[in-house]
Formats: structure tokens, C-alpha cells, sequence
């Protein structure tokens, strides 16, 4: 096993890939930017290693100042986390140049599943099914009329050069086609000088259901469950539950939708821990969508259930060990979900919400996980993605694990910035989560759907003893030795003002 | 003593009566009533009303204090003129209308020039802050007086991006 | 199930049970004594009703206030956590007679199997062996000497009027025991003016093995594993894993001693939440010592392992329906430690340590299970005894856990009042506790043998530089808005010095 | 600057030249190295040196700072006699030593009275604090001058519960 690895990534993944190693015995150097030198995943590594100025491109993106590093610390390996370098091809060959193991996949690997298009064929070939959707421009709407009568409508007509919903329709039957075909053609002509149009199976109100797959460089592999991830915002994944409130329903497709994964990592030579995502119909039809080269932030909802470690796992199969688990062995107990918590302010159109954490509490007893990269006292940048920690919870059945999941929200309290907390605390409440009929749209829904909080006159009664009681005190704030208190409560004001 | 408050912008009456951790209080019509109230933590109350246990947790804001208690958060004002000046308004209605940085961030595009007539609700700028892309949006229609940034420029939180008049 | 219930208790027991009342969504009504209006457990309740001044005696254990307090409240049962009230009979006939329902089991129940004697003639009659000792006083050395023969050297000479190991004499043979039988005999005199002797089996280095059992009101009773206690200090356990080392090693005493305690719980027409406590012999011989009939301060560990909720089912139980679990259902998975965090002085003594905690820092990752009754800013009260928290890890194998659990308490950090953290953290490294050999000894065993930390310059040098920049800012403290950090830096300097 | 520190009782020589964050130092016999340290919460410092990284939490002491890092807790003392007064030896050896009580609790035993002999580490009173007892010590033998509590006193912590001469 390695003696000393280098994390090549921020906040709470590092802190997370931090503690393994510690578990291990295995030495962990953190890298840290500008604005990271204070960061929570500096203060637990073993080493650190500064590589630049808080923009990740000229830090976190320098495959060289990371490699050099990891040289000049003696790093035997470089862990990538997620986001960040973790799918650069690039980066992984790089490590091998180097005489570094790169924990993940091989470059080659990456290559063939980082790209949709060869990873879409490579599933086509092990006989896994994908979105349908033609290979190439259609020649005219008669051939997007033929195409779409096959895999049978809706459909979406999509502009080959497109992006950002231009030159894109919706096709609900033949009569329709024609003309919508001419609209998202001339469309596309003018958003982006290319009129080239192609057809692709509309998949209504789908489930985002993936998969978790394991495999060593001995070319064993195996599956350890699906994650559904089907709330999302803005394409985001928000919270995400193992198991799948779907496949509890219907078990045989976690064998299903395993053995389809397995196949399509086979194909690819894959090793180390990877994760295939499928769409899912009304229909329970399952599609490819494409493979994560990496460890998923969500991934403690399947370490909850099965009680496997896949950090540990990651460094077993990269120093060379054989996945010593089969297939068989692996066992999914309970309902586990996760939240993650975001600066941001729900309540005001998610708007990114960066500053000084003051004061912290976090839910504590039976079934609760967190994963964070965040302490009271710290300033959250604004350099990097605003998430500060993950929430997870397990119980016996899903229906436990909601419950534990609200009692552990309403534990839950920062102060000094906006969180998402209580957006997800009304999200437990709502009828159709609860039921689990989730799908990609939901949270959208939800959104336009959600209650106004009903005011309790009671609860008014208390916060108006408690504001009196707490308001005359601010304006001595700052000479009783709660500066930082008073000092913050400036900055808010700043932001509420703006906010109005 | 006796206060004018204003919960989530409806003014009540407080009347209280303190005497250390006890306090007898009259909220708007409700009759007198006693309850516990102590300060826990810096900002964390423990309120027994009643029989009952309540947590506060409070903020300071503009002019009040955001007071959460079982996943409800309230703002708290209190209209004591006094204590309290009258609340800035933040140009609703105004004549001009000047779009500011929601957070701290990088400009990343600029959506208009001066002397464009913008509609209410028009995004005027995108900002950039942790990896997410913001547009600011005009609250009123007019035209485009001044764009005070350029694409590329770090903002702080607050500063004025365009005048809209 | 009720609608809501009064926790007769405080700490993190009582924390506890909130917990899973709120995922049950019954109500939480807390109690407190002048010294615990601002504890946790009155933070987190949703009702909290006074019943008294500090002194348990007329507080906790006022049984006419707990009750008033439930009809008051208008609560329909009544948890009793563990300690205080919760294995007296007259309690549980209290409630019963006031129309509340005693969350434990029977009046009855308690006292068959709270006495020692009556406990050990149930389960004889039972069937499961007992510590061997004589039923009465020996006539004389001869009749004493039979004894010892037949059960075995060596044997324990123990005063009948006993206590504090006055007129006790340990024997190894025949030829020893006249003369041990007349100076024990006459040092009873002495102590007690009571010279009557008895002999018992003296089981040397034993383990303190307990099985977790649960009965519904239908009789139907199961068990839900074992826990080794060994590690005890002042006969006080201080950490507690599940499953026993020993029984990992020899599976089938899982299924021998559950049997066993549940023969005994079944003639005891036992229901709810009870352990019963073995001692084990070096040969593996099992011998039950007493039950306990109520929740264990250690029950997250079974937990943990089988991913029960012991109160949810305490609850359910309470509430009349019927233990849907069979005993074939029972999964074991993992392993689990439990550490429990005292406010004491390791280095003094053991000194209880009241006071005000200053700062908090929490474990967290994968694997961490925290049940604390405490926060930062507040005072331990020094009525009540000292648990602070229990630290709990869970892993895929007790290897694992002991590397999460030095992980874990290398996290935690807490400041102001003193605590044995460093003491596990020393524990857990030593080789006889690594190898799983454990017995109740084998704590003062390691005290006395605990080695001197060794002195790294590179950590000296450190700690040089950050004293050097800590000391001078002190002077400063009460100026620079850390007045609470200095008042109790004053505090600190005054027990150093009576300590020294 | 330089300062005389103990840490846990050895005498060493610190040298220290701070600029910000960053400082150049000499501890003992060692050679000259640079570090970074920085308090990253009230109490606790990160400090990169030679590209490790160490977290050490500060204490008030008597006299010193009580240092924690990676579970070791040291003592470390500025001896610059500018700054601290001689340590004050807590009676060691004298000829006459208080019995205090080492934590706040209840008398629930006295076990001498004045005029008993004592030896050394002999017992002289159970304190009951937080469900336990615990005996306090004589740490020199001698004889009891003076016991100045009674049994089902309360005390507080440094009381001095009696006097062995």
C-alpha cells in the first residue's frame, strides 16, 4: 500500500479522502490556493503544498504544480476527488509520466467515456440501450418524419451545432413535424449559422437513476447499487437516495441495470470506481446517458447501505490489490439519503451566498453523516462551487430515513451566510417526494408548487419577545465582546439592502 | 414598557414586562401571558411558554432581526422611533433605479449599453461567483442611463452596475 | 402509538430518546432541575416542565413531581432513559396506578430480576450457570473446603456481612484454606462483628460479556447480540464494543448465551428493552451475573451493528403492539466501539472536572455516530455524574473500527474542562487491547503499564513557537473581545494549581 | 527576539522573527527554519513547516500555555523573567501543607482529626463531586494541625480542607 498520497482537490472531498487515509496509515498532502490556506482540508493533512492564486486555472488546474508537488512531498499517488482534474485524461497520463499513480481509471478509459459519443457507442455495442436519436443531420423533415415514427413520438428536434435550447422543438405527432422542423432549422441558421438538424426520442418526466460499479486491474467488476439523483436544479444534483424508491418497487432492476453497467465498463478495460448514468421512463425503460471517469459526490448514500468504505476501496485497486469482493457479497440494508447544503439563498433565486460562517450546529445521534469542508469562524469563498457540506442520513426504510432526515435539518443552523437547509426542509414535506415519484422535473415543480410558510401566531409571539430582547442588545454589540457578531451583522445588512 | 413591532410587516403591539430571565408580556390582542426567556448562546434563545420549549435562533438584518424557531423565520422590527429610523425603501418607485451586485463577483457579460430602453424585469448584467452565472435583473422599465462596469471586472457585493431611469 | 411522552431523565439520554420521538412525531415533554434549565435536553424538548432543585433526590428522583409533570403535560407514557428511576419497580407501579404507561417492563418484572438473589435462583431454575457460591454461611473451614473442592480452585473466601473486600481471602488450594478461613473469619469479626463466612468461585481475568434482549407484551422475546464490557474502570465501564471479540472468534456462543438470557427473560415473563450480564471464564464458560431492565448507556453499538432503533422499538413495544422481528431476521454486520467521555482529569486521578466548555470540536466523516448531551458555552454542572458524550464509530471489521475510532478521537477536541479523550487515544494503541484479549483488569492492568509519551522535538519546536505566540496575546484577552476565553483562562490557572 | 521557554520543565532558548504570518526561528540547538503559522479559530493555530502541516490547539495555564498537538499536550513557559514571575512551587517541601480540594463538592468523609499523624499520601478527606468520591491526599507526612471543614460541607475547588504540619 502507499505510504503517502496527494489530494488533489479542496473542501469537504479532501477532507473526506483526508480521513481514510488516517484510517489507513497512509500520509495525506493537501494542496491549497490563495484562498485556501486556511481551508479545513489544509489544517487535517499531514502535508501541504501550495500551488497558486485562488483561481482554479491557475491552481487547482495546473496539472504541473500538481505533479510537482506530489514530487517534491514524495507522494507515491495522487487522489483527483471530483470535479477539478478527476476526468482529464490528460492529468491521469500525466501522473504515469511522472511515475505517480493516478487513482482512478486509466487515461485510455477516460478518453473512451469521458466523450458521450463513443461511450453512447461503446453501450451500443455491449447491447445497452441509449436515448434513440439519429447519428447525423437529418437531410430533410421527411427523414425526421421517418426517424421519429420509429422511435415513436415525442420527440425533440435539436440543432447539430446547438446548445441553450436554440433551434430546439418539441414534436408531439406527424401533422406537427413539418413546420417545427422549418422553425428550429431557420432558428439554428440564425443562433448559430448552421440550419443542420437531428432528431432524438423524447423521454418525458424521467428518473436519473445510475449506477455505482467497482472493478480492480485484474478485470473483475461488479456493481454495488444504483443512487436515484432525479431532483435537480438548473441540471444540478441536489439530494440524491440509495436505494432507488423505484427499485425498491421493482428489484429486479438494480440486477438489471447492474449488469448493463458492468458490460459497458467491461467493454471499456474499466477499473477503479466509476458510476453509469441512465435515464428511466414512465415505462421503467432504462437509457445510457453517459459514465462518470470518478468517485461521485454523492457516493455516501451507497457506502450507508452497503458499508463499504469506496475510498478505500479506490486505493486497494490502485496500488494493485484485487477487488476481494463478489459480486454476491454485496448487501444493501436500509434507506439512506443526502442533502447538499449550499451557500445560497433559496429565497432569493439561489443566488450564490458567500461570507463568514459564524455560528455552526450540526445534527448529531442515531444515523446521521456528514460530510463537510466547512468550521464556525471561516469565510466561505467565492472562488469555488458553493457547497459547503453533505447531509446524509440513514434508517431502516426510506420512510424512517425522511423522517431522520427533517429531525436532522431542523437541527441543523448556520449563521452568518444563506443555506439551502430550510428549502430542502420544506422539499421533505411535499406529498409526491414523500411517495417517491420522483423524476428530473420535480424539484422545478416544487418550486413553482411550494406553500407559503403558514405563520403561527404563537410562534410570532416568540420571535417578537425574542427580537426585543435581541435588538437593543446589537447596538452594544460591539463593545461586549461579540465584535465578530456585530461586525457581520454590517455585512447583512449590506446584502439585505441589495436583496429588497 | 411598550413597543411597536412589526412581524414580517405587520405591525403589532408588544407590551413587556422583565424581570430578569421571567418576563409577563401582552402580543397584540392576545392576553397578558408569562413566559422564560435566556440566552444560551451568543444569538440562541431558550424560550419556556406556557409549558412549552422554544428555540430561537437571531440575526441581526436591516433595521430588525431575523428570528428563526422550528424551521420558521420571521423579521422582527421594531418601530420604536426612538430607537429605530424609518426603513430605507431601496428605491421602490423610485425615478431612477440603480441594478447592484446581489454577491460579491466577476462581471461576465454586460447585456445592455446606455440609451437601450430596458422592461421591467430585463437582465442587465451576469455575475459570476462561485462557479454559478447571475443575471441582475431591472425591477423597473426605462432606459439605460449609465453601465458603470465592465466584462471581466471583479465586483463586490453592493456595488452599482447600471442606472436605470 | 402515543402522542406524546415524558423523559424522566436528562443528559444525553434524554437527548436520545428526543431524537427518535421526532422522527416518530410524538411529542417530547422534558424535566429539569434548577441546574438544567439551560441543559440540551431542555433545549431540544418541545415541553419542559421543573421539578425541582439540583440534588437528584429532589428532582429526578421525586417520582410524585415526574408524574404530576405527565398529567400536568398531559403526556399518556413516561421514558425513563437509564439510571435514576429507571430499574425501580415502585416507579414503573407508580405510573402504572396514575394511568401513564412505564416505557420499560412490568413492576413485577423489575422485581424478580432487579435483586441479585432472586435473579440467580431464576436462572438456575432456568437452567443458565451462575457464578458457583454457597447459598449460606459455612459451618466451618471443613464444610467451606467441600465446597471449594467441588466447584474448583481457585476460590474466594467473602464475609456474609461483607463489603470493601473486608474478610475476603483469595485461596489457590487445600492446604491454604484453614488458615484463610480463620483470619478472614476474625478480620470479619473485627470489621463487622460478624465472623460467618461463605465460599464462592473466583473467576480470574474474566470478561464482562452482556446480551442485548427485546420482548414484546405477547411474550414473543428475541436477542439482539452481545456486547463486551471488560473494559472498566473502578468496576464503571468506559468503552464497549459489539460484537465480543471473543464471540467473533467462536460464533456459536452468540447463539448460546442469547439463548440463555432469553430462557431467563422468558421466566421472568419479561417485555421491552433488558441486558443480561455474563461473566467469561478463560475456558469460554459463560456465567450470568444480573439483568439489567432498562436501555444501556451502550446500546449504540448494537445499533450500529444490527441497524436497530432500541427506543423506536422500546416505543412500540410500550405502545402494545406486537415485536414484528423474528429472531431469524437479526442481521450482524460490521463492527462498532463506543468511548464514553467524561469531564475527569486522566492525569489526576480521574478527578471529575466540572466547568464551562470553551470549545467543541465534533468528529465527523464516515462511520461517526455522536450522542452528546452537551454544547460550547455551557457549564457541566457538577450535581449530575459526568458523561459528556458517547463516541461511537461503526466499520466493516473491528480492525477498521479501531483506526476510525483513533481517527475519531484525534477529531475531537473539547477545551476548558478536562476529559479522558487522550486517554482512549492511548488505549486504543495498546497491543493487548489491539489483539482483542481483553478482561476487566485489563484497564488498571494498563494504567499501570501506560507508557510515557515520547517527546518529538519537530512537535516541541512547535509548540515552542505557537506558545510563544499564544502567551503574550493572553494579557490582551479581556481587551480584545475573547473575555470569556481569559475569564476561564483564569479559572484553568486556578485548578492547575491546586492540582499540582 | 529571543525568549527563554520550558517546555514540560527542559529550559530552551527560542529565537523568533515574525513577519505576518510568516517567521523565521531557532529552537534550541536547531538550525535556523521558516514556518507559517496562522490562528485560524480563537485558541488554534495551523502552521506549515517544511511543508508539514500541524493544527495545535493553545490553553491558559498557570504560568505557561498548555499545547496540543496530534494528541501530545505540552507545557510550554516563557521564562523571560519581563513577562512571568517565577512558577510559585505550590508548597513542595515546605514545612507545612493545606489539603485543598481539587475540584468543587461535598464533604462527605473526614477521615483525621487535629492531632492525628499522618504519612505521606495518607488520605484525609472523601469529596463527593459529579457521583463520586474521591479522597484527597496528604502529599507529606506530619501531623494534623487543623481540619476547617465539617462532614456535608460543600466546597469550593482550592478550599483548604486541612493542615499537616
Amino acid at each position: 500500500m502507499f505510504r503517502k498520497v496527494l489530494i488533489a482537490n479542496r473542501g469537504e472531498i479532501a477532507v473526506r479522502i483526508i480521513r481514510t487515509l488516517r484510517e489507513m496509515g497512509i500520509g495525506a498532502v493537501a494542496v491549497y490556493s490563495d484562498a485556501d490556506r486556511t481551508s479545513l482540508h489544509v489544517r487535517m493533512a499531514d502535508e501541504a503544498a501550495h500551488v497558486g492564486p485562488s483561481p482554479s486555472a491557475e491552481s487547482y488546474l495546473c496539472i504541473d504544480r500538481l505533479i510537482d508537488a506530489a514530487r517534491t512531498h514524495g507522494a507515491e499517488a495522487i487522489h483527483p476527488g471530483y470535479g477539478f482534474l478527476s476526468e482529464n485524461a490528460e492529468f491521469a497520463a500525466a501522473c504515469d509520466a511522472a511515475g505517480l499513480v493516478f487513482i482512478g481509471p486509466s487515461a485510455e478509459s477516460i478518453r473512451k467515456m469521458g466523450l458521450k459519443t463513443p461511450a453512447r457507442e461503446l453501450a451500443i455495442a455491449a447491447g445497452v440501450p441509449v436515448v434513440p436519436g439519429m447519428q447525423h443531420a437529418a437531410r430533410d423533415a421527411e427523414e425526421a418524419r421517418m426517424f421519429a415514427r420509429d422511435c415513436g413520438y415525442p420527440v425533440l428536434l435539436k440543432a447539430v451545432a446547438g446548445g441553450g435550447g436554440k433551434g430546439m422543438r418539441r414534436v408531439d405527432g406527424d401533422e406537427d413535424l413539418g413546420s417545427a422542423f422549418r422553425d428550429a432549422a431557420s432558428e439554428a441558421e440564425r443562433a448559430f449559422g448552421n440550419a443542420a438538424i437531428y432528431v432524438e426520442k423524447l423521454i418525458e418526466r424521467p428518473r436519473h437513476i445510475e449506477v455505482q460499479l467497482m472493478g480492480d486491474r485484474q478485470g473483475h467488476i461488479i456493481y454495488l447499487g444504483e443512487r436515484e439523483c432525479s431532483l435537480q436544479r438548473r441540471h444540478q444534483k441536489i439530494m440524491e437516495e440509495c436505494p432507488s424508491p423505484l427499485v425498491s418497487e421493482h428489484p429486479e432492476m438494480r440486477h438489471d441495470m447492474g449488469e448493463a453497467a458492468v458490460r459497458i465498463a467491461r467493454a471499456a478495460g474499466y477499473h477503479s470506481a466509476g458510476t453509469a448514468e441512465f435515464l428511466v421512463d414512465a415505462a421503467r425503460n432504462f437509457y445510457f446517458l453517459e459514465m462518470n471517469t470518478r468517485l461521485q459526490v454523492e457516493h455516501p448514500v451507497t457506502e450507508l447501505v452497503t458499508g463499504l468504505d469506496l475510498v478505500r476501496l479506490q486505493l486497494e485497486i490502485a496500488a494493485g490489490e484485487p477487488l476481494r469482493l463478489r459480486q454476491e457479497e454485496i448487501g444493501w440494508r436500509g434507506a439512506a439519503i443526502e442533502c447538499r447544503i449550499y451557500a445560497e439563498d433559496p429565497d432569493n433565486h439561489f443566488f450564490p451566498s458567500p461570507g463568514r460562517i459564524q455560528h455552526l450546529d450540526r445534527p448529531l445521534g442515531p444515523g446521521i453523516r456528514i460530510d463537510s469542508g466547512v468550521y464556525p469562524g471561516w469565510t466561505v469563498p467565492l472562488d469555488y462551487d458553493p457547497l459547503l457540506a453533505k447531509l446524509a442520513v440513514w434508517a431502516g426504510s426510506r420512510e424512517q430515513a425522511v423522517a431522520r432526515m427533517i429531525r436532522a435539518l431542523d437541527e441543523c443552523h448556520i449563521v452568518g451566510i444563506k443555506t439551502n437547509i430550510g428549502f430542502f426542509r420544506q422539499l421533505m414535506e411535499d406529498d409526491q417526494y414523500r411517495r417517491g415519484e420522483l423524476h428530473t422535473g420535480l424539484v422545478d415543480e416544487f418550486l413553482a408548487r411550494r406553500p407559503a410558510p403558514e405563520k403561527d401566531p404563537e410562534l410570532q409571539a416568540v420571535a417578537a419577545l425574542v427580537g426585543q430582547a435581541f435588538l437593543p442588545a446589537r447596538s452594544a454589540l460591539k463593545d461586549n465582546g461579540r465584535g465578530r457578531h456585530a461586525a457581520s451583522a454590517w455585512r447583512t445588512e449590506g446584502r439585505e439592502q441589495l436583496l429588497q | 414598557m411598550t413597543f411597536d413591532v412589526e412581524i414580517d410587516g405587520a405591525a403589532t403591539r408588544l407590551e413587556v414586562d422583565r424581570d430578569g430571565e421571567q418576563c409577563r408580556f401582552r402580543f397584540g390582542p392576545q392576553p397578558e401571558r408569562r413566559a422564560q426567556l435566556t440566552e444560551v448562546e451568543p444569538g440562541v434563545y431558550s424560550v419556556l411558554l406556557d409549558g412549552r420549549s422554544y428555540e430561537a435562533r437571531a440575526e441581526p438584518g436591516e433595521d430588525c432581526a431575523w428570528i428563526t424557531i422550528r424551521g420558521h423565520r420571521f423579521r422582527v422590527a421594531i418601530t420604536d422611533p426612538r430607537r429605530w429610523l424609518p426603513k430605507g425603501g431601496g428605491g421602490h418607485g423610485a425615478e431612477r433605479e440603480n441594478v447592484v451586485a446581489a454577491m460579491p463577483g466577476k462581471i461576465v457579460r454586460v447585456l445592455v449599453k446606455p440609451g437601450d430602453s430596458v422592461a421591467a424585469g430585463q437582465g442587465i448584467l451576469v455575475v459570476e461567483a462561485m462557479k454559478m452565472q447571475n443575471e441582475m435583473k431591472t425591477r423597473r422599465g426605462g432606459h439605460v442611463v449609465a453601465v458603470a462596469v465592465r466584462e471581466g471586472e471583479t465586483v463586490a457585493a453592493g456595488a452599482v452596475l447600471a442606472t436605470i431611469e
